[in-house]
């Protein structure tokens, strides 16, 4: 397989290939250990770290939905003094890429862990202003363009490491939130999160999630995602990573298809957690079978057959 | 490093209208079993249904796992169409199992519904032990799997909620009934949760120590999605949210905090 | 089962049972003639219309996805005059309510189009400002409050019949875009229309729709749509037709329980041609077994458990 | 009105290692079957994969169908996955089917890879009509079921794009040699869209009315929805998208515009 270039730089970031894992889908890492080799994944998103520990919502947090499931976590994590300290150390052993995933109530207090972080061996942040599972900011920072650029701008100021905005496909137009991004001094974009739904339990005459809504994800959403990625490759020039139900190489070559430079897994590793190994092998036997020399070849490459 | 693999079903045998015994081959790796740990199970075929269901390992044996499988949607009626000779995806073992390493000499255990399953393999790993043993075995209509209990001890006792005078009642009532002339040092208990919240309550207020096993919706069952979670107590006013799939399924019943 | 009241009064339209087939999914009506009795069928809303005949997209239109189907008709339609000459008379046949999916690049045509249609034995019209299958109008027209008012409102002025708006799901935030259609003049709301997207042949590297992007229903969608008319039924106070991914009885009720009055069935009726009848007796079993005599029981019932 | 049944599979032969024919029980209700029409299937469990599958009949017996399947995706792995005794819910006969109100007695059968499926009821039927017909059969590497279509004219020839010299080619090769020393009144024709094509042609070309059944992605199959569009001529200059659902699957030649 080696004759294959897998390597992708992400504006800054180089990793030595395109398979990442997604933000909350992997903890710290941990657990995976026991099923896979990290050393062989392209970039390890953390679960999505605040400055204060957070409890997370109540149970359940989970329901199963046609072909994807709702999650209601509510960004559990033991804050960000703890992760540098317990979990960090412990995950650069491995010869793989460290994406902190980074939320906040307010601007501010993203700002600060932003400010954390970049004095730490993390190699890059993600600004994560699009979850739906916390009440307050999350999402509401994600869904217009103004917003997005400004929380953009001023995190921009306190990292100074490679810095990624991860955007909400609840919103109007994605395009314009990307362009936001963009300007706003982000290196990088990853989308999606999940899409806001809700299930319910006929029989209990309640929702099934402890809190009433949850975050989906996994292949239903597949086709909103890979529409997205496609709408903001060819509005912004910086790279994208693209998520969104990837189950299998096919859907990691749709992404890379549709514009994304790197992709990232999330539901599929709760499913399947050798499914990171299998969808990089996928990937570079596609890529010999058609000829390519680089993962770099495919990146954007969809034709609109009517077009 | 762990390799979760296509296991072959051995047996299949129809224990009711809606519960079925499925006796799978080992996974071929060397890891030790114990009792109280899950297994999870890709149902279908394909990626549908998504996400795995965790099922209890109800008995260990040489070279292959009994499991039974209560049909109560897609996923366990899928399981249960499945056939002798079919593989099917089981993820485990999982989850960190009752905890053996227990003082005192007499033990009770008491399951509920398909809850009785995991109870099955740890009466069997206790009565290795040279304990005593009384099981109780609560049923709505129909017992099951008595006989399988009564190789390991010869005290199982059974409650059926719509039965006859003899037996009818809840088997909650029964443990309440019998600690009024018998010490227990031990309750090990697996069932739906009303059940597990009167035992919790009986053993704090009787002082003897209790382990549950707690079902709660899972998506990975290994630790790393944090929907699982079940509030445990933390210091003294403190509480946490932790994994049920892997610091449980099994918990002291004094940990456990029932208010959601 | 006649003891259970099925009937529902949506702000003026009377419909003898809440089960509604959806626009685009049932033509109009002659085909499922052959398998249902359609007296038995709440309301029809016709195949999308246009001032003029409309040739539609380029084939293929359709790709499934995960529990999911994107559709690319691009409102493929005889006209409105033809359906009033030809289909129509068909349709008032049969005792049920007409409804008339009505679609315009400009504000005018759709103000024409209602004008038209208020002179017909149709029983109410459906505004659609969500079809992502179009290049001029559609979907535009549906994404911002401000229009999404302007639009109710001037069309309401040439109708004289009953007035649904159908949102599009692809919004910031659906409550927003429901206030503006109620006090735009809508009678009652209907939602979701499709969400945006696309899939990939990766072997031959282009889209599998021929126009690149479609429309994504089917239960894929349904906890999206779940979500969104249990928000709208907290905002608004007319009526709601929910629909997104009904299949059986079940999904039905999940609608009812979340506020919907009425729920519509659209990409079901392309797998089962039979199914607004069962879902019809499922409804009504359903209400018998847990004690209720009317459908309008359970509207806005849910709870939520940690609220 | 209509019914759509669970019909029973009375027979599945695996006729090579990717296609299978499946002998299903009819529906239960007085329909005329035609060739040319096809039947919608449900291929999985439940409601996964979403949308039926077309699948032409390809011979019509006294109370059954059988239907040729070439695995190509889920649908139809699933369907071939079926057993001896299941039932599939088919939906059908949908579709217009062949026209054979003929005129004139020569008469070219053409098809190729699976498209060979629905010219053998075709060519039954033909067969009683006392007309000579020509069955010409392309397949990339191995032919299948010739010799069904044996039963029904002597006159059966065979093409393989990677065969030996004797009979390697492309089916329409074959039938600009033949046409070159035989005169047919009417071409009828199924396969791959490039071979349609070219099959239109030459019937324009050589003065011959052909009917092609075209293959195009549906959903209903019933009409409704308009997903599945031919491009068709609409008088002089104009033209016109119809459903190959319902308007075809069989469309005359000269009205098919082949520019997408
Ligand atoms: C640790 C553990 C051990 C278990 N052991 C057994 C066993 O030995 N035998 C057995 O029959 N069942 C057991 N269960 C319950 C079993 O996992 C559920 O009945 C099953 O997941 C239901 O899936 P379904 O698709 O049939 O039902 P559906 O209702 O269609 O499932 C929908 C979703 O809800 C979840 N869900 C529904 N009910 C439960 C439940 N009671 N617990 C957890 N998740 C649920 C499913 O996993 C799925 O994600 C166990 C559960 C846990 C957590
Ligand atoms: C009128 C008609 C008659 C047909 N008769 C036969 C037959 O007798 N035997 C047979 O083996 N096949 C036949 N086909 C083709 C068959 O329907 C497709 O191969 C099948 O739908 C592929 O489904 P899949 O899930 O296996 O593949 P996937 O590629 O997973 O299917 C994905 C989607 O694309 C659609 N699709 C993919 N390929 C085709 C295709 N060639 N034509 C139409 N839709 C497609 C599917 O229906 C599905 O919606 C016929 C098609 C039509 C339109
Ligand atoms: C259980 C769970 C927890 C998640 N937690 C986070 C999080 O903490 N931060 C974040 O940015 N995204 C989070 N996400 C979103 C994922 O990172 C990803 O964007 C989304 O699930 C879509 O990808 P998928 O369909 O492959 O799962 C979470 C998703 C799941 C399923
Ligand atoms: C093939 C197809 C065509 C459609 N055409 C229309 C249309 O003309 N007008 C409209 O308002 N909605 C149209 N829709 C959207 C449906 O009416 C419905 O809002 C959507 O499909 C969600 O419901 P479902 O998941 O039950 O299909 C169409 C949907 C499909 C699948
Ligand atoms: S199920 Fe994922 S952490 Fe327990
Ligand atoms: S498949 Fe629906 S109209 Fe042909």
């Amino acid at each position: 397989m080696s004759n294959i270039n897998m390597s992708v730089d992400l504006n800054g970031l180089k990793l030595k290939n395109p398979v990442t894992v997604a933000s909350g889908t992997f903890g710290f890492g941990r657990e995976f250990a026991d099923y896979i080799d990290l050393n062989k994944i392209g970039a390890i998103s953390v679960k999505g770290l605040t400055l204060e520990e957070r409890k997370g919502n109540p149970t359940p947090r989970v329901a199963e939905t046609p072909m994807g499931m709702l999650n209601s976590v509510g960004l559990q994590n033991p804050g960000v003094e703890y992760f540098i300290k317990y979990e960090l150390p412990f995950l650069k052993q491995f010869d793989t890429k460290i994406i902190a995933n980074i939320n906040g109530n307010t601007i501010e207090e993203y700002c600060k862990i932003a400010n954390i972080l970049s004095k730490t061996s993390v190699n890059s942040l993600e600004l994560n202003i699009s979850c739906p599972n916390v009440k307050k900011g999350g999402v509401s920072f994600g869904r217009e363009p103004e917003m997005v650029y400004e929380i953009t701008k001023k995190v921009r100021e306190y990292c100074s490491k490679h810095l990624i905005v991860k955007l909400s496909p609840n919103v109007k137009d994605i395009r314009e939130i990307a362009k936001a991004a963009e300007e706003g001094g982000a290196d990088c974009i990853s989308l999606i999160n999940t899409l806001i739904g809700m299930a319910v339990d006929i029989e209990k005459e309640t929702t099934i999630l402890a809190r009433g809504i949850g975050g989906l994800s996994g292949p239903a959403i597949k086709p909103v995602a890979v529409r997205m990625v496609y709408e903001v490759y060819n509005t912004v020039s910086i790279p994208i990573i693209g998520m969104g139900g990837i189950m299998n190489y096919k859907d990691a070559v749709e992404f890379f298809l549709v514009g994304a430079s790197a992709i990232s897994i999330g539901t599929g590793n709760l499913i399947n957690p050798y499914i990171t190994m299998e969808i990089l092998n996928g990937i570079e036997n596609h890529l010999k079978t058609k000829n390519y020399t680089s993962v770099k070849d495919i990146v954007g490459k969809i034709k609109i057959p009517s077009a | 490093m762990k390799r979760d693999l296509l296991c072959k079903v051995i047996e299949k045998v129809k224990i009711n209208e809606n519960i079925y015994k499925l006796t799978i081959e080992k996974p071929n790796y060397n890891k030790n079993i114990k009792a109280g740990q899950f297994f999870n199970f890709k149902c279908g075929e394909g990626d549908y249904p998504l996400l795995r269901r965790p099922i209890s390992v109800a008995l260990v044996k040489k070279d292959s796992i009994d499991f039974y499988i209560n049909k109560v949607g897609k996923g366990t009626n899928a399981l249960c169409e499945k056939k002798e000779g079919d593989y099917i995806d089981i993820l485990g073992p999982l989850g960190n199992g009752f905890d053996l390493d227990i003082k005192g000499k007499n033990i009770v255990i008491i399951g509920g519904g398909i809850g009785v399953a995991p109870l099955l393999e740890l009466t069997k790993q206790l009565s290795d032990m040279h304990v005593n043993i009384d099981v109780m075995l609560g049923f709505k209509k129909e017992a099951f799997i008595v006989d399988e209990f009564k190789k390991y001890t010869g005290s199982v006792s059974i409650t059926l909620e719509n039965g006859s005078e003899v037996n009818k009642g809840y088997v909650t009532d029964l443990l309440k009934e019998r600690i009024k002339s018998k010490k227990y040092d031990y309750i090990f208990t697996c069932g739906p949760k009303p059940m597990l919240k009167e035992v919790k309550r009986i053993g704090e207020e009787e002082n003897i120590k209790t382990q549950l096993l707690m079902e709660e919706r899972m998506a990975c069952g290994i630790g790393a999605c944090l929907v699982c979670t079940c509030k445990v107590k933390r210091g003294k006013d403190d509480w946490n949210y932790v994994r049920t799939c892997k610091e449980g399924p099994v918990f002291y019943g004094d940990e456990v905090i029932f208010d959601e």
